[in-house]
């Protein structure tokens, strides 16, 4: 038994989300583990498919439910084209959970932004959940969430429950040209739908995910809307293998993600070198 | 001081004798084929080459090269792991130098930071390092500015150091003890530390001025120096062939893959690996965050000299100089380090 | 059982990859399969466009995943499908035989040959010939043995893995 | 030596290049050089401790050289046959590249000795080698010693090779290999691994497994080996480079005395020249082919 040994989880089910981005629904083999396996929201963990290898991905799943975590991966590389050929059934490896999370205590009593990009919102749906399972302890909730076209919008089931709700305020968009005839969400980019949804700063918190531009732009608007650096959340990744501060691959500068991230305010961000 | 004691040079072989009876693997700094000195398993102590540094380091005896992590086994939707024992047989490694016992304290560090690494720890238990005091070096040694000494005891458990017919042992660490106690008929009185203090003294004066001193100077500049041009001027001769970080004896960074026996079986292994290759950080979509080598030569500095002391208060070099001996382009660490303490200080420093 | 396949006498049977383009040998192959040619079943086909697809890497792995030899084969000069892929192959597989030879490896392991759509009977002289042969050889056990792995025991049931705060 | 830098900083001067690959001397002997400005000529050494193929240099695989626009390099004439193969392989256009050539003797063995070029410390592949200064060069400096015969150690250790038996060789050769960490030092300084992407670093599918087990290994080396067939200058730099002291030239050499032996083909600072892999004959011979 070695740090580097997955727990076995199997594949409860899988969803295709877009044509390229699946979410995989995982059970811990062990009963054991199952029971006291627990984690908080933003953690990330090393998935293995055996004789391809490991990749890492945040839970996209909520500490508040009990039993199974998921993940949602776009088939890009080695790994995630293996996880693509995996059936409901087989057996996968899982190891973690590592890494901070989201100040979730710190939040309570807050008003909370999400803003998501494309596959970006996997992160940010551990936390959406969270707070939606715990819909007392926080104020109002506002979820802007974009892709470049309706084909690219991952957890469409999950946006709609969401968008039913009458305590959530929830503005899905898509870039310019990537509507289809009966769409019925916002047509833009998201820094745009951000400025035009308008959320208060006071009390309030922001977490934010997805391409490196999209959040460029955004961080601005924020900022105008009153938003402090230290209250802008986003997550990180990096090319990781050990996951724990041992294989020396994944630090921007003196900071691992894999130990002092992958959740970093923008105050953090704002500090690392320009290495990421 | 810790407590001292003695052993003949004939007691010394015999010792090696002793544990080969025992079945007690030993390595020690020997000739190779290509006429080389590598640690390596040995048999008998008249092997040992005491007088020229080992081209590899101690590193690869608790983390080896590659090693297997866990086999795993198909057996239809099911996956069995089968674990590797992370127990290993006692081993002895005599004439380890002092920059190299040092450097695998220096790596205790980052193996057990919140997660144990099991393999580290397990071969570190199963292993005694009888360390020769350093008869000196050349030009690239700098153990000195980096804290160590050619006599420093860190990361040892015995402590050796020649005076008459044999060596003053000092005892550093209980595991040391032990070995003493067990082999006590080996062990006699004889002359105290100060019988070495000639030949400690000339070792010192040997390694000492080729860097300043000055780790805290070169810490401070390198994290708030990471734009600079300096970075981008040393790299341009830099091949990226990682030829340090192998010979290095704390680079320690790795790589975790699969591979694949059969249909059904594989191994899942770890393998050393270095950060001055593209591909380490190169993310599957393409994008690499440290895309050309100036990052690459940059972020080995900065991991030594400025990231390893802020999270573990000590530095991840030892001041062996392999990187400067093994470097196929003249790329010198005694060199970058006297210009980073120049620029720091205000004594120019550009090419 | 045909008399290419003594199986009866002495146990080792070799695994034999055989790399063949599909124009001219993997075709022969088939002939000699319909023309109910008697041969050896050691012989595990893998058919590629032409010989010059045949990259060496293919032999080391088949080497690596247990073969005790292989075959290459395709069609003769002047008879590719795509003109010249077969000279190309030519000059890497002379270079290929000489380099592994010096390496330590027996070319025995290895046949080249050039057989047409028209030669079952030499596909099935050249599976027999290279059976024999390798049988001859034993088990190609020096390459298995580059990887020695310790043993390893079932995984115990993971009840205490430390969940970090 | 004069000559040398004032050619350099004529080029610098003038505005031809903006840097001269050269030689200079480190902290531990000869080493690359990058000169930037004409009074940084001053810093270009030649010597028989010059013994870097700066060729590797100029392989595109070197985004951070790019930077520096148009340069100078200087070579020995085992280098002009790297960079003749760069070209052949248009992997670097000729009129971007200033090429000065060094008339050259033979090198040391490694580039930290102090001992003179003699016999017994001139660099194996130097023995036989027949050039002495670079035809495909722009400039030709400096003097030239008259070079060592033949035949190199390795010719006669190859030879010892051949006459063992098979599974002896093998165990030479496992001894050897399994020393490898798989570093790819050998590839990174080698002037034509210029490979984008190495078949190494591949993993979809992952041909050459990355592990430095013997296995992994013997794969890593007859792959490297294979991809170099007919393109190997002979630079020396895979052997020197190897931290773990394998005799990489060994297969090289064996290699181009294959090349050399079957399709008479040797080495040349000729671009024009085909390489022996990519082109065939007719009537190549094919004794071993059933």
């Amino acid at each position: 038994m070695n740090v580097y040994q997955p727990f076995r989880v199997r594949i409860e089910e899988r969803i295709d989300e877009t044509a390229d981005t699946r979410t995989l629904r995982l059970k811990f083999l062990d009963p054991d583990i199952a029971e006291k396996f627990d984690f908080k929201a933003g953690q990330f963990g090393e998935y293995s498919v055996f004789g391809a290898g490991e990749c890492t991905f945040c839970i996209a799943s909520s500490p508040t439910r009990k039993g199974y975590i998921e993940c949602s991966f776009k088939t890009v590389g080695k790994v995630t084209s293996a996880m693509k050929d995996l059936e409901v059934g087989d057996v996968m490896g899982f190891r973690g959970p590592y890494g901070n999370a989201f100040p979730m205590e710190q939040m309570h009593g807050g008003n909370v932004v999400f803003i998501a990009g494309g596959i970006g919102l996997a992160p940010v749906r551990c936390v959406i959940w969270n707070v939606l399972d715990e819909r007392n302890k926080f104020k109002d909730v506002t979820i802007v969430y974009g892709a470049r076209s309706v084909a690219d919008l991952v957890y469409k089931r999950e946006l709609e429950d969401w968008g039913k709700r009458p305590d959530v305020k929830l503005w899905t968009t898509v870039d310019p040209g990537g509507e289809t005839p009966d769409w019925k969400g916002q047509v833009g980019f998201v820094p745009a739908i951000v400025e035009k949804a308008s959320p208060k700063a006071d009390n309030s918190w922001a977490v934010i995910c997805g391409p490196p531009v999209m959040i460029k732009y955004t961080l601005p608007v924020l900022k105008k809307l009153g938003f402090t650096e230290d209250r802008i959340l986003t997550t990180l990744e990096n090319r990781m293998k050990c996951g724990i501060g041992k294989c020396g691959r994944c630090n921007i500068g003196p900071v691992y993600v894999c130990k002092d991230g992958p959740v970093f305010t923008a105050a953090e961000m704002a500090k690392l070198p320009n290495e990421f | 001081m810790s407590t001292t004691t003695f052993i003949r040079t004939a007691d010394l072989k015999g010792l090696v004798a002793d544990f080969n009876a025992a079945g007690i693997g030993v390595a020690g700094p020997a000739r190779t084929s290509d006429g080389a000195v590598d640690y390596q398993s040995i048999t008998s102590f008249d092997a040992v080459v005491l007088d020229a540094q080992p081209r590899n380091s101690l590193k690869q005896f608790f983390l080896p090269p590659t090693e297997p992590l866990f086999k795993y086994a198909r057996q239809g939707q099911d996956v069995a792991i089968l674990e590797v024992p992370m127990s290993f047989p006692p081993r002895v490694l005599i004439g380890a130098r002092p920059c190299d016992a040092a450097a695998v304290e220096v790596l205790d560090r980052v193996m057990n930071w919140d997660y144990k690494d099991e393999p580290w720890f397990a071969r570190r238990d199963a292993t005694t390092i009888v360390t020769f005091a350093c008869p000196g070096g050349d030009r690239s040694c700098f153990c000195t500015a980096v804290g160590l000494a050619p006599d420093a005891t860190r990361g040892s458990d015995l402590l050796l150091a020649p005076a008459g017919d044999g060596y003053v042992v000092e005892i550093v660490t209980p595991k040391g003890q032990k070995l003493v106690d067990a082999y006590a008929k080996r062990f006699a009185t004889g002359a105290g530390v100060d019988a070495t203090k000639a030949y400690r003294d000339t070792a010192r004066a040997s390694v000492e001025g080729h860097v300043p001193a000055r780790p805290d100077v070169i810490r401070a500049w390198v994290e708030t120096h990471f734009e600079d041009p300096f970075w981008a001027e040393i790299s341009m001769r830099c091949h990226g062939c990682g030829g340090c970080a192998a010979s290095c004896p704390t680079c320690h960074c790795f790589d975790i893959v699969d591979e694949p026996e059969t249909l059904t079986e594989g191994v899942r292994r770890r393998n050393w690996d270095t950060c001055q290759t593209s591909l380490f950080t190169m993310h599957a979509s393409g994008h690499n965050p440290r895309h050309d080598q100036c990052g690459r030569c940059r972020q080995r500095v900065n991991h030594k000299f400025a990231i390893y002391p802020a999270r573990f208060n000590d530095i991840l070099c030892t001041g062996c100089g392999r990187c400067a001996r093994t470097c196929p382009a003249g790329q010198d660490v005694t060199e970058i380090l006297t210009r980073i303490v120049a620029m720091a200080t205000g004594q120019g420093g550009a090419a | 059982m045909d008399s290419a396949t003594p199986a009866a006498a002495g146990g080792f049977e070799p695994r034999i990859t055989a790399f063949v383009c599909n124009w001219c040998t993997y075709t022969g192959a088939d002939l000699a399969g319909t023309s109910r040619l008697q041969m050896a079943s050691n012989v595990r086909i893998i058919r590629l466009p032409c010989t010059g697809r045949i990259d060496p890497m293919f032999m080391i792995k088949a080497f690596e995943r247990g073969a005790d030899g292989v075959i290459v084969s395709g069609c003769h000069p002047a008879d590719c499908h795509y003109n010249a892929g077969n000279y190309h192959a030519r000059r890497r597989f002379a270079i290929f035989r000489e380099l592994i030879q010096f390496l330590g490896i027996d070319t025995g392991r290895i046949t080249f040959s050039w057989v047409s759509a028209s030669e079952g009977a030499k596909w099935r002289d050249i599976v027999n010939d290279t059976v024999t042969r390798v049988r001859g050889l034993g088990p190609f056990t020096a390459y298995r043995k580059l990887v020695v792995d310790p043993a390893t025991v079932p995984a115990a049931k993971v009840t205490s893995k430390e969940v970090p705060a | 030596m004069t000559e040398l830098r004032e050619l350099a900083r004529r080029l610098l001067s003038e505005g031809t290049v903006n840097a001269v690959l050269g030689w200079e001397e480190g902290p531990r002997g000869a080493r690359p050089a990058f000169v930037t400005t004409p009074d940084g000529a001053d810093r270009l050494i030649f010597d028989p401790r010059c013994v870097h193929d700066l060729a590797s240099y100029l392989s595109p695989r070197r985004p951070h050289l790019k930077k520096l626009g148009k340069v100078a390099v200087v070579l020995k004439p085992c280098d002009a046959r790297a960079v003749a193969g760069l070209i052949r392989e248009t992997q670097i256009p000729r009129e971007n590249v200033v090429l000065v050539g060094v008339r050259c003797g033979g090198v040391l063995a490694d580039p930290e000795s102090t001992a003179p070029l003699s016999e017994t410390t001139v660099a194996d592949r130097c023995r036989g080698c027949p050039d002495r200064e670079a035809k495909l060069a722009d400039h030709v400096v400096g003097t030239a010693g008259a070079g060592f015969p033949g035949p190199s150690r390795r010719a006669q250790k190859i030879e010892e090779l051949a006459a063992m038996p098979v599974d002896r060789r093998w165990d030479f050769w496992q001894a050897e290999l399994s020393k490898c960490v798989r570093c790819h030092a050998c590839r990174q300084v080698c002037p034509l691994c210029f490979c984008e992407r190495c078949m190494a670093d591949k993993s979809l599918p992952r041909w050459i497994e990355s592990s430095p087990h013997a296995r992994g290994n013997i794969a890593w080396h007859i792959t490297r080996a294979m991809h170099l067939a007919g393109r190997c200058v002979d630079c020396g730099e895979c052997e020197r480079v190897c931290p773990e002291g394998i005799p990489l030239g060994l297969i090289t050499r064996k290699i181009a005395q294959v090349v050399s032996d079957r399709y008479d083909f040797r080495p040349s600072d000729d671009p024009a020249v085909p390489a022996p892999v990519g082109t065939y004959r007719m009537d190549d011979p094919q004794e071993f082919i059933l």
